[in-house]
């Protein structure tokens, strides 16, 4: 089956679930990942979003984080205060998925405004949410976002969330408890820290996609891993399970990803 | 005791120019009704908080009511920008707009510090971010045991809150179920309440999952049956996304 | 995920000599079977934690499985003495019992703190009491904001906590309802986890006032009928005061 | 109808409750106080429970603060950590119900240790539970407690709950913010703070109890009110309603005072 860059990317941040963990779940095109894997590799997979629902197990692609599906599903429901005080800060999740507009060479996220300065910037984007500390308390952390020279930068305009913050050691003089940015998944391939410098480098590329078309879509010297990986394309299951789930959110009137295009369109 | 009133006696008892007021609600019963009704009485000059500015706040922006933005997250969930906020943050158009911005968490333990009583909560955030020198109410606070620093956030001690809720009883008890937000603490926080309801009972059946706030901690109840629209309440309205 | 095995299993797996124990449940739901099973293994050097310390811990302490004991309230509520309690702490017999001694909101406190990760919690108590000058883990707080000066209890974390519920599901699921007490916040504090529970169902249909500890969140789960005797579960069994 | 001295002294502080007030009570006789009032004068009376039960209706007296009958009766039940941090603490209760085994002069209650030191005390009972709490936040607080003088003591031997402390002046310095005792019921008679002083003196004596008979069950020197008054006493009303609850509450196999009597007999 053909695909899109979209649904490489989506079946790419998907196959990083295991079947248990749990799972801190940005709406957009994390939401949809983390879906994804649920209904195909991953059925126990716990997600659970800032809304307060925990182990919400939507049929359709849930909207917003706050779509009655998601309450309706849940194992339980808590309150908002709850989610972020007993749930995410003590460490007690596995992997936090997020969506950014802008990341930088040490994985640091900015959701919340480009160009100018804060208070008069270029672009106002939403801001923080709950990204903050899902980068700050989850175990690892997973971003997944589309590439351009423009939202990969050298350093953010604005630090929403951590990720390394300015390279080694920086998690630790913060008191950060997770282990911060894992990999960032984008429609061209995968970046992943280098555990010595915590520098965001290619480690793999789509099919067909070349590392200079990477390098292009990267706003500073982006260097390559020695043991690039070409990541397998989708297979007709994934791609079918994803089209499944798309297509039973479209009963919703604009499509569930909107949220996120929005999100990053803003500096596209 | 809650008072029950139509929502237009609501909103002029309880909100007065100048006031700072939460709406609450996440994603799910937002009291945009109320918040039409504040449009409506022409208040002036508020102070809005909410964690979710969506639609709600973006109409009140744009239609001058409000002085200063408390947020944490300013987008309408998966269907789009928030026009007014962006352009008076970006152009200060209409007027320029205040704002004090904050984290889901910060925001959330804010609330909770102001139901306590407290006048401020202690969590692990803002650490490392930009976030943390551009937004009054954070500070460094350590802990007398361990030595290790953490952060403290102000508590929010609104003058009003709003809120929507699925049902009261004649008395004046509330009860809302499904996601549930961050609503127990604002009204708790606060020192005047309205809540909007989509029904008026005889009697609160228990409902799992179902906080009820006793009517002596509530202000004034009003009935607006679909009250939450473009929003939804479970077991009563659907979320309307081409709004 | 948690374990469902049988009782003697769930206690040999979770707890050792020398381990800081809580067994809560307030009145309701009080782990009494869990309790019989840790002096039946002749568990020894336990810290143990517990809001009302009344018949359960009484008889833990009569058994000498006790090194000490923290507590916010030590009675039977409502039908009499602690005689082991009493014994201990008025003439060290059988083995002298260190006390560390805390209000219940304290303790409440505490418990949250353990469950949000935090050092400590920030309330108003203590200040003026004897109990602050008697009680490690109590300190004063300056609010950042204001410089009100607050009370710091720190954080519990036991190494274990043992609680009763109505019902668990097949995945190991829990779910209590009733007075819920602080038997949430105990759980998520402690490193392991042991959970009785009267029933194990296949499906746990939603309940009001319900707390549901996903499977992720618990150690151990094992089968007690009537395990809170002589507390009660709601729904399943009643108190007897005759005990 | 001819009465005990124990059912003046719970209909007199039954009588203190106003209708539609909210009132966080202690077990024993406090509970006995505060279900008569909602059974007769003030059925509007919102009755708290620190085991989290708000607005509890219970038709037998119960037994302790977390029978099953007030979660079932309530408008809410909410976690022990919420109804202290949420609901007691701010200062939205109306007035705190406390039983105690010693009162000193300035209010102060002790409900901990009895002579020898803390370490190894002559008496050891209960201790705080949810006492402090109440004495310090409710926006008033009445004390019941059977007088003699041991219980009546100049000082307290420890200081479980503040009244004033050492006096006027004392709860401000602590920052407390409830307004503390309002009045001491007993079996002999009412005692209230003088405002000035902050110390306890003789307002009420009961039918056929003389002032004298009050000093010698008091541990310190007593003063009495110019207004000193006669309290009325108990209506049939009032006694068939008591009685009415108590039998209500005989299924108990023990009677449902036996816990505040076992609190503080032992220092009779």
């Amino acid at each position: 089956m053909s695909y899109t860059s979209d649904e490489m990317m989506t079946v790419t941040a998907a196959r990083t679930l295991r079947n248990g963990m749990t799972c801190f779940v940005g709406i957009g095109l994390p939401s949809e990942a983390a879906n994804l894997a649920r209904r195909t590799h991953a059925p126990g997979l716990v997600l659970i979003y800032e809304s307060g629902t925990i182990g919400a197990k939507p049929s359709a692609l849930p909207l917003s984080i706050g779509d009655g599906i998601l309450a309706e599903t849940a194992d339980c429901v808590v309150s908002v205060p709850e989610i972020f005080n007993y749930w995410l800060q003590p460490g007690r999740i596995d992997v936090g998925f997020l969506g950014a507009a802008q990341v930088d060479r040490f994985g640091n996220i900015n959701t919340t405004a480009i160009g100018g300065d804060y208070g008069a910037p270029r672009v106002r984007l939403p801001g923080a949410g709950g990204a903050p500390e899902i980068a700050a308390a989850c175990r690892e952390v997973t971003i997944v976002l589309r590439q351009s020279p423009r939202s990969f930068v050298g350093r953010v305009d604005f630090v929403t969330s951590v990720g390394f913050g300015d390279g080694p050691g920086s998690r630790e003089r913060l008191g950060l408890t997770g282990h911060g940015p894992r990999r960032v998944i984008t429609d061209l391939g995968v970046l992943e820290p280098d555990p010595r410098t915590c520098e965001l480098v290619l480690t793999g590329v789509y099919p067909g996609v070349t590392v200079p078309q990477v390098r292009e879509g990267t706003g500073w010297d982006l260097r390559v891993s020695a043991g690039l990986a070409t990541v397998p394309p989708p297979t007709d299951a994934e791609l079918a399970a994803l089209r499944e789930l798309r297509a039973a959110g479209q009963h919703h009137p604009r499509s569930a990803t909107a949220g996120s295009s929005q999100m990053t369109g803003a500096i596209r | 005791m809650a008072e029950i009133v139509s929502l237009a006696e609501a909103v002029a008892a309880a909100i007065g120019d100048g006031d700072t007021v939460a709406m609450e609600g996440f994603t799910h019963l937002i009291p945009h009704a109320a918040g039409h009704e504040v449009i409506r009485q022409g208040l002036r000059d508020l102070t809005l908080v909410r964690m979710t500015p969506d639609i709600i706040y973006d109409q009140l922006i744009g239609a001058g009511c409000a002085r200063k933005l408390v947020f944490s997250w300013a987008g309408n969930p998966g269907v789009g920008s928030l026009h007014r906020f962006r352009d008076a943050v970006e152009h200060g158009w209409p007027v320029p707009l205040e704002i004090e911005e904050h984290s889901h968490a910060g925001m959330a333990n804010r609330y909770a510090a102001g139901a306590a009583g407290l006048p401020f909560a202690v969590m692990r955030g803002y650490r490392g971010t930009s976030l943390a020198s551009q937004t009054a109410g954070v500070a460094e606070v350590t802990c007398p045991f361990t030595g290790e620093v953490l952060t403290a956030v102000s508590a929010l001690r609104p003058d009003v809150a709003v809120i929507h809720a699925q049902r009261a009883d004649r008395a004046g008890n509330v009860q809302f179920w499904g996601i549930t937000g961050v609503q127990k603490e604002a009204v708790l926080a606060s020192a005047r309440s309205v809540v909007t309801v989509e029904e008026i009972v005889d009697e609160l059946d228990p409902r799992p999952n179902a906080v009820v706030l006793p009517s002596w901690v509530v202000g004034w109840v009003a009935l607006a049956p679909g009250g939450a629209h473009p929003s939804y309440a479970l077991g009563y309205s659907a979320r309307d996304n081409d709004f």
